[in-house]
């Protein structure tokens, strides 16, 4: 196992966090994304992702170098799956550890807001009736449960460059 | 010589996951423009290029060998 | 496994985070708070928890009944382990499914914050040459790794009542 | 009567986990005095009381029957 890698096979969250596991650490916070069933009321029947790889470990890895700068002390590890994934599987795994347990939070979610600007992995949700890639999700909003997202923007921008 | 990779939608659209061209010394912004010529129905405005797997600017220039990834809206996590 | 646990064996986070994912849950974030060896510069030997068992697991489920109503539609699992803890294990964990991720990640640190505020379990810190009853971690900074924590307040307040 | 329990920093200091009184009818705040006369070594400034399981408020009164905790400041986590 890499700290920073793309997958192909089913991700087993508990290796990444047993990676950052130290004994000065007094805190580890995981975070799991999974392929849900509905979004924007339409029932996804699988998603497929597809990576640049060695562009995204190396940009993963630089997520992880912009952690330790700005959360000194904190370990990382991040995996990303890509293939076809099932309804509920596992599609990016990451873990950190932190001597106390705000960095470990804090530098967890900066991770998962990094990767969906930085990391060229791109999703394909396949319903009943069509397919579609889902492009920029920087801007979208987080509603509340329930609520509707916005509608996908494949290949519509919203920004350009990096 | 610069090999060009194409991703996602721009992978279906042009048919192409990679491709040869003699770009050499034109700049990011060139090879786009090279891009949109040949592939007249793409959407290419919110599309990023990476140089050798780094994010380049409009001005970068190539050099042969490099490669060149047109990378669409990215949608991991 | 209940959703709300006091436990006095090796907590196996996995089992937390398996409980509460379901179809519409595009998130999950596990939280595990473990034993550091070193504090305020002192070497920890271990840890011995003691918790008022069936209040503790009550004001466990009533954390988990303030995150419903603060996040509809997450879903939570809790659980505390007492007794001897050696370092590196794992004293508690937190599972917070939601369909999207600000909710896991907000609710999950809000469940920690309120567990040391409210759930009745003590830690006492065994090292070489002593022992120490830690108290009241509400007003507690949460200093940059490196730096040392205040000395802790065994039994001295610093606010009154819930 | 009212079973009382004690805990951690408290149960060492009192060397007791658990004792019965005649408390029905006193308030939670008497109780206090009550177990300050008892043990007169005891810090209580920042110790709260649950009767039957849930935190109480300095005037609630006790009923033959309930259970009262002395909750030292906790630290779970």
């Amino acid at each position: 196992m890499k700290p920073y890698e793309i997958v192909t096979e089913p991700i087993d969250p508990q290796r990444y966090a047993d990676y950052v596991l130290r004994p000065e650490a007094g805190a580890v916070t995981l975070f799991t994304g999974h392929v849900r069933e509905w979004t924007r009321g339409i029932r996804t029947l699988y998603l497929a992702y597809e990576a640049y790889v060695p562009m995204a470990e190396k940009m993963l890895a630089k997520i992880g170098a912009e952690i330790d700068r700005q959360w000194p002390g904190t370990r990382t590890a991040i995996a990303h799956r890509i293939g076809e994934l099932k309804i509920g599987e596992i599609a990016v795994v990451i873990a950190v550890s932190s001597a106390h347990r705000k960095d470990a939070y804090e530098a967890n979610e900066y991770a998962i807001e990094r990767i969906k600007e930085l990391v060229p992995i791109w999703k394909k949700e396949i319903w009943e009736n069509g397919t579609e890639w889902i492009g920029d999700q920087r801007g979208k909003p987080e509603p509340d449960s329930g609520q509707a997202d916005p509608a996908p923007t494949t290949l519509k921008p919203r920004r350009e460059l990096p | 010589m610069i090999t060009l990779y194409y991703f996602a939608g721009l992978r279906e659209a042009t048919g192409t996951a990679q491709e040869q061209a003699e770009l050499e010394g034109r700049t990011v912004d060139e090879l786009l423009d090279w891009v949109r010529h040949k592939y007249p129905h793409l959407s290419l405005d919110a599309v990023r290029v990476a140089v050798n797997e780094e994010y380049a600017l409009p001005d970068d220039r190539l050099r042969s060998g490099d490669t060149a990834a047109l990378i669409p809206p990215v949608s991991g996590g």
